[in-house]
């Protein structure tokens, strides 16, 4: 196995508030090899968000916030880095993509200005030689007529058009892995699928890792060569694609897969549900974070967090599971997608 | 995300030391004030009552003047709690009256809109077209200077306040999709002004009303001060601080100082609490 | 373009509307300008004379209507007090000073708010942040007229560094000049300096939380780069609302530090004539600065479209 | 098609709904108006689902807001159980209205604040001035929602989650007894955990309370599941109506294979995808075939003529030129 381009290890990002401490991020571990994609998956509340964020060091620990476990970006200790040679790997070696493209860029600065500052910043490149380099990545990234669509402002563009604006200034310096925050969620479905074509495409050019952070496991399982499934600020499952769309093995992700609607299924059909809902992340529920809303939990689900073990027959990918008692290898045939 | 955490936590925990503070100046100069006529206090008023008494003399417990008194040898304490009466009453009688009267035209200049809001929308703009304290002057140039012509120059000058802010907030509450569900299930105009809108625009008026106490305290003081409000020998604390102008200021500091801390302890904690009221009621504010 | 042609309707509106409040003034005046004029024990035809010279015999509409015509071509009658002066005039003579103040108080608070505000918002929650918001808390709280007050004991009693109450046109040295105005200047700039630096850092913390900070930071670009070139300007448009929100206070504060200072400009013009019960004066003065005060604020709105590309468009 | 016509309304008299060439227009200044629905046509059977598909933009929201007579819609007929509501105004309408009862996106959003969950439910019959068992009444729709009556009564809507406040939303709807439901993408907002047990809970709803539904939404898989019909709307007008069963084998029109093709998990490697990325303005629509600037086999005579919904199977219409 070759060494792994992101390696974290134990990450835990804890916010003190008011009502307590808030266990956003709780003991996750993962490695992604370089030129791969990594699915984040889960629901509102699971840290998914906040995981990338503290991946890419944009959350650290400060007041408020403790941050302690271990980030390692090609060799180098994220959160162990000052904060100014933190920022010099944002661009050249770590990019991020937000949810909104609405919000994230800034009203009152022309499309083009906000790639053509990542340039000369980290590349220190003059102006021209800057200008020239974003009109080329605005055309890179499918966007047609890019000199007149560069001098524009963000609320005159679509908000496609905006997230390949923002993927531009993510991918200008050339990172080595990309993280996205739910890429597509503001958008419409048919731009959905555009936006995680390019994303795909361009990892595939430029052997760009990715974190692709989203809600919808059917969105990332096309893209994906590994799914990792959140829950309560928890790893629960994390499994080369196929397996989490056909064994997944932990009942939270069964579940999951369940409840979607599926196009192939007959209309009217009853939706399995899950009942209750999540955990309060200033007060979870101790052991297992879905005990209370799982139908096979027993007592000993409740005693203690259940670790994360790799259950892949010997010689295959790791297949890592935190459940006691785990759904059977083959035991449910959910077909890839709806 | 780590920011909005950290600062509900710092906001919270911070100025409630402060808070507890202003409040309790509040409770204690309220009391007094309403008690004053009935406190056993040194002559505050009548000229001739206080011929006796040493004039200008410092603060001293001692000498029954406990604050130490004026120009007349009038005691300061007993004009400082005294001026707080008309102080206080007139300001909250003027924001009672601007809320109720821009609260009301607010919501119905938001929710209605066409020619209501034109008609409100001018009007509003011809009061907001001369600045505040230069209409009070023109105002103080042909009214008599009693308390209740004051009040209602400062309840004027309340009005387009509270009228933007409730129409901002109403429109803002009227597109909220609860609004759209009441009517959908077939209720009057007249009902979603009163049971959905009202509720929620309550809120900001009623904290903006505690910010613009200070503002009227401040402005009915300036009043006084330049000599077109409640006239002397009768208190307040803008009068009583002009009595400090020219020399008396650097031999006799306390005739400014005694109205002077007064007014800013006032000001500062109804700033305090109108801040901390708004900063948890208020959605929307009111500025253009 | 019909946005435009509406919005200039309506400021026509309102000034017609204000110079007619201004105007019914005189109606609203318990007294009689008459017997003001003559003062008391008069002969009855020196009366009637003073009133059909004042107009006032004829309907109020033509009065107004009169009144409008020559306010317009700058005429604003006399004085009620002796000496009669122009009106007019005496406001001209008084402008100079005013603006003066107002600018250098205008200019000083900016000075000092922006930087403030942005040090303050850049360590939200600190230490330094706290004792800005306390600083500006406690600022807001004491009227203009105390401040001027304190500060005559300090620096023009006490140390003596400030003449108390005089006044040095332009013509008598700018040195002098500069330093006969700066201490009621400074007077003045208190409380905006505080307002501004108040709005601004909070409103700077609100930008700052917004994603396209955090994807600007994500670039990779310095805290105070961010701050400076991410964050000033989109927080820019609420220091322009709060300019114009300040200019009505900035006027108050002018006419009673004036007042204040004796100095020779319309605060005490205005104060003066208001305390004599002389309203052509005390009218006068109003409708220019009313109208002074709704140009200043047309413009402000004005310059927010170039401010705010999404504004710029919408409006044209 | 995105045409017109109204080949696919159907006879007979057991309609609780039908609309006619509803035009819903608004006017954006410069004389310029956003055409968001342009001559629709649709029916609706008692006890019938139908499912209304579409983007950000289609109109789809604008009509069902329109039939709610929210506002009124510029032309056009909206006839509830015999009852013309175009044009009846005031207290007419208000009456019409408990009868169609409307559920929103944002469940947080859509109630006031300000109150507490069993004046919520009760509104409806406080405007209708009825005042008996009004606990019991609010008690019973509460349980029929999932909830408990006794831990909820009392709370204010932001002490709930999304999906408890979807639930009192169905619950003020339901205790009117109404015969039609609109739900204008009413999960779009939440989980799909929670997602699920909504739309378990409008089903479980229509059945009991013997419902019509229109239904809303976004999302291809969902709208199947809970429809009899779908219509899929592009730029106010109509594409394409079919039977749910058996949707993503059976549509015809390109858009609605667009759509098809884009469902995650759906990629197909070989579809032909579409000409340009961007959504045309509402405010000046293609001529002919507004689906022609994104369809990938759109020809000249598309720009020219407006194809009309055409019956090509049993209960199911096309509106374009190139389906046979």
């Amino acid at each position: 196995m070759s060494e792994p381009l992101l390696d974290v290890e134990d990450l835990r990002t804890t916010f003190h508030t008011p009502r307590g401490d808030v266990h956003a991020v709780d003991g996750v571990s993962l490695r992604l090899e370089a030129g791969r994609t990594l699915g984040v998956v889960g629901e509102s509340g699971s840290g998914k968000s906040v995981l990338g964020r503290t991946v890419m060091g944009l959350v650290s620990s400060g007041p408020g916030v403790t941050v302690s476990g271990r980030v390692s970006l090609a060799g180098q200790d994220v959160h162990a880095l000052a904060p100014a040679e933190r920022r010099r790997l944002w661009g050249p070696r770590v990019a991020m993509v937000f949810q909104d493209p609405m919000t994230s860029l800034n009203p009152v600065k022309r499309v083009g200005r906000h790639i053509d500052e990542v340039l000369r910043l980290h590349l220190r490149l003059g102006r021209r030689e800057a200008r020239e380099r974003t009109v080329g990545l605005l055309r890179q990234v499918g966007i047609p007529e890019p000199e007149r669509r560069a001098g524009q402002y963000p609320h005159e563009l679509s908000g496609g058009m905006r997230q390949r604006v923002v993927i531009a200034a993510a991918l200008a310096c050339g990172p080595d892995l990309l993280i996205a925050d739910e890429p597509t969620t503001a958008l419409d479905v048919t731009v959905q699928r555009q936006i995680l074509d390019l994303v795909a495409s361009l990892s595939r050019r430029s052997g760009m890792a990715v974190v692709l952070i989203s809600h919808d496991l059917a969105a990332v399982g096309g893209r994906a060569d590994r799914v990792a499934v959140m829950y309560g600020g928890r790893l629960v499952e994390s499994a080369p694609t196929s397996r989490v769309f056909g064994a997944p093995r932990h009942p939270y992700t069964g579940a999951l897969l369940a409840s979607a609607p599926r196009l192939s299924a007959a209309p009217h059909s009853r939706l399995p549900t899950i009942e209750g809902r999540p955990p309060d992340p200033a007060d979870p529920p101790p052991g297992c974070r879905f005990a209370p809303r799982c139908p096979r939990a027993e007592a000993v689900c409740r005693g203690g967090a259940p670790p994360l073990l790799d259950l892949a027959p010997v010689g295959g990918h790791p297949h890592e599971v935190a459940c006691r008692l785990p759904l059977e290898a083959e035991s449910t045939e959910v077909g890839h997608g709806r | 995300m780590s920011e909005t955490l950290t600062d509900r936590r710092t906001a919270t925990r911070r100025p409630d030391l402060v808070a507890w503070f202003s409040g309790t100046w509040l409770v204690v100069l309220a009391v007094l004030a309403a008690a004053a006529p009935l406190l056993p206090l040194p002559e505050h008023v009548d000229l001739t009552r206080s011929l006796t008494a040493p004039t200008l003399s410092g603060p001293d417990p001692a000498s029954g003047h406990l604050l130490g008194t004026n120009a007349f040898g009038l005691d300061l304490f007993a004009r400082a709690l005294h001026g707080a009466r008309s102080s206080l009453a007139i300001a909250l009688a003027a924001v009672a009256l601007g809320a109720v009267v821009g609260g009301a035209l607010g919501i119905l200049a938001g929710y209605l809109g066409r020619t209501v809001d034109t008609v409100v929308g001018v009007a509003t703009n011809v009061l907001l077209a001369v600045p505040p304290l230069i209409l009070l002057i023109a105002l103080a140039t042909v009214l008599e200077p009693n308390a209740r012509n004051v009040t209602l120059a400062l309840a004027l000058l309340t009005v387009p306040t509270m009228v933007r802010l409730a129409r901002a907030n109403t429109m803002a509450f009227a597109q909220r999709e609860f609004v759209l569900a009441a009517r959908a299930m077939g209720a009057s105009g007249w009902r979603v002004m009163t049971r959905e809108l009202l509720p929620n625009v309550l809120l900001p008026v009623l904290s903006m009303a505690m910010v613009l106490i200070s503002v009227l305290v401040v402005a009915e003081a300036s009043l006084s001060f330049l000599g077109l409000g409640i006239q002397p020998p009768a208190p307040t604390w803008g009068n009583m601080i002009a009595e400090g102008e020219g020399r008396v200021l650097e031999e006799h500091p306390h005739v400014v100082l005694v109205p002077g801390v007064f007014l800013f302890l006032t000001v500062f904690s109804f700033n305090i609490l109108g801040e901390k009221a708004r900063k948890r009621w208020d959605t929307r504010s009111g500025a253009r | 373009m019909r946005r435009a042609a509406r919005a200039l309707g309506e400021l026509a509106a309102v000034l017609f509307l204000v110079s007619l409040g201004v105007f019914l003034l005189v109606t609203a005046m318990p007294g009689d300008p008459a017997v003001m004029v003559l003062g008391e024990g008069h002969p009855p035809e020196a009366y009637d004379e003073v009133r059909s010279e004042l107009g006032l015999d004829r309907p109020v509409f033509e009065q107004y209507l009169d009144w409008l015509a020559s306010a317009v071509t700058g005429d604003l009658g006399t004085s009620l007090v002796p000496p009669q002066h122009e009106v007019a005039e005496r406001l001209l003579l008084a402008l100079p000073v005013s603006l003066q103040l107002a600018a250098m108080a205008l200019v000083i608070a900016l000075a000092v708010a922006i930087p403030l505000a942005m040090w303050s918002a850049h360590h939200e929650g600190g230490r330094i942040d706290r004792a800005v918001s306390a600083g500006t808390f406690g600022v807001l709280s004491v009227p203009p007229f105390l401040a001027g007050l304190l500060l005559i004991m300090v620096f023009a009693g006490g140390l003596g560094w400030f003449p108390r109450a005089e006044w040095a046109r332009l013509g008598d040295g700018l040195a002098a000049n500069l330093h006969h105005a700066l201490l009621p200047a400074l007077t003045i700039a208190l409380m905006e300096l505080a307002q501004f630096t108040r709005v601004l850092r909070n409103d700077l913390t609100v930008t700052l939380r917004e994603d396209h900070i955090l994807a600007s930071r994500a670039r990779g670009r310095s805290p105070v780069r961010v701050l400076v070139s991410d964050a000033l300007r989109p927080s820019s448009f609420s220091l322009v609302t709060l300019l114009g929100l300040s200019v009505g206070r900035l006027i108050g504060s002018t006419v009673v530090v004036e007042y204040l200072f004796s100095l020779p400009g319309v605060g005490s013009l205005v104060v003066g004539a208001a305390n004599q019960g002389d309203v052509p004066t005390v009218q006068g003065a109003v409708l220019a600065i009313a109208v002074f005060y709704v140009l200043a604020n047309a413009a402000i709105d004005l310059s927010y479209r170039a401010l705010d590309p999404r504004i710029r468009r919408s409006h044209v | 098609m995105a045409g017109s016509g109204n080949a696919h309304m159907r006879a007979g008299a057991d309609r609780v709904l039908s609309v006619h060439d509803l035009v819903v227009e608004f006017p954006v200044g410069r004389g310029q108006r956003v055409h968001a629905v342009s001559g629709l046509h649709l029916d609706l059977v008692r006890g019938e689902t139908l499912g209304i598909l579409g983007e950000s933009g289609c109109g789809k929201s604008s009509a069902g807001r329109a039939v709610m007579q929210l506002p009124p819609p510029t032309s056009g007929s909206v006839v509830l159980e015999g009852t013309e509501l175009t044009g009846s105004g005031g207290r007419a309408l208000r009456r019409a209205r408990a009868r169609m009862q409307l559920i929103m996106q944002d469940p947080v959003s859509s109630l006031n604040p300000r109150r507490r969950v069993a004046d919520l439910v009760a509104e409806g019959l406080d405007i209708r001035g009825e005042r008996e068992d009004r606990r019991a009444r609010v008690d019973a729709a509460l349980r029929s929602v999932g909830l408990d009556p006794d831990t909820v009564r009392d709370r204010r809507p932001h002490e709930l989650s999304g999906g408890q406040c979807q639930r009192v939303c169905i619950a003020r709807a339901l205790v009117l007894d109404p015969a039609l439901l609109i739900c204008d993408e009413p999960v779009s907002s939440l989980d799909v955990s929670v997602q699920a047990q909504i739309l378990n809970l409008l089903e479980e709803a229509k059945e009991r309370h013997g419902l019509s539904m229109v239904f809303v939404a976004h999302d291809v898989a969902v709208v199947k599941n809970v429809s009899d019909r779908v219509m899929v709307l592009y730029l106010g007008k109509t594409c394409e109506v079919l039977p749910s069963e058996g949707l993503h084998v059976r549509a015809a029109h390109p858009y609605t294979r667009l759509l098809l093709d884009s469902v995650p998990g759906q990629e197909n490697g070989d579809a032909p995808g579409e000409r340009a990325a961007e959504l045309p303005s509402p405010v000046d629509p293609p001529s002919g075939c507004r689906f022609r600037t994104r369809c990938p086999w759109a020809q000249e005579r598309c720009a020219r003529e407006e194809p009309q919904l055409r019956e090509v199977g049993p209960g199911h219409h096309v509106a374009c030129h190139l389906v046979e």
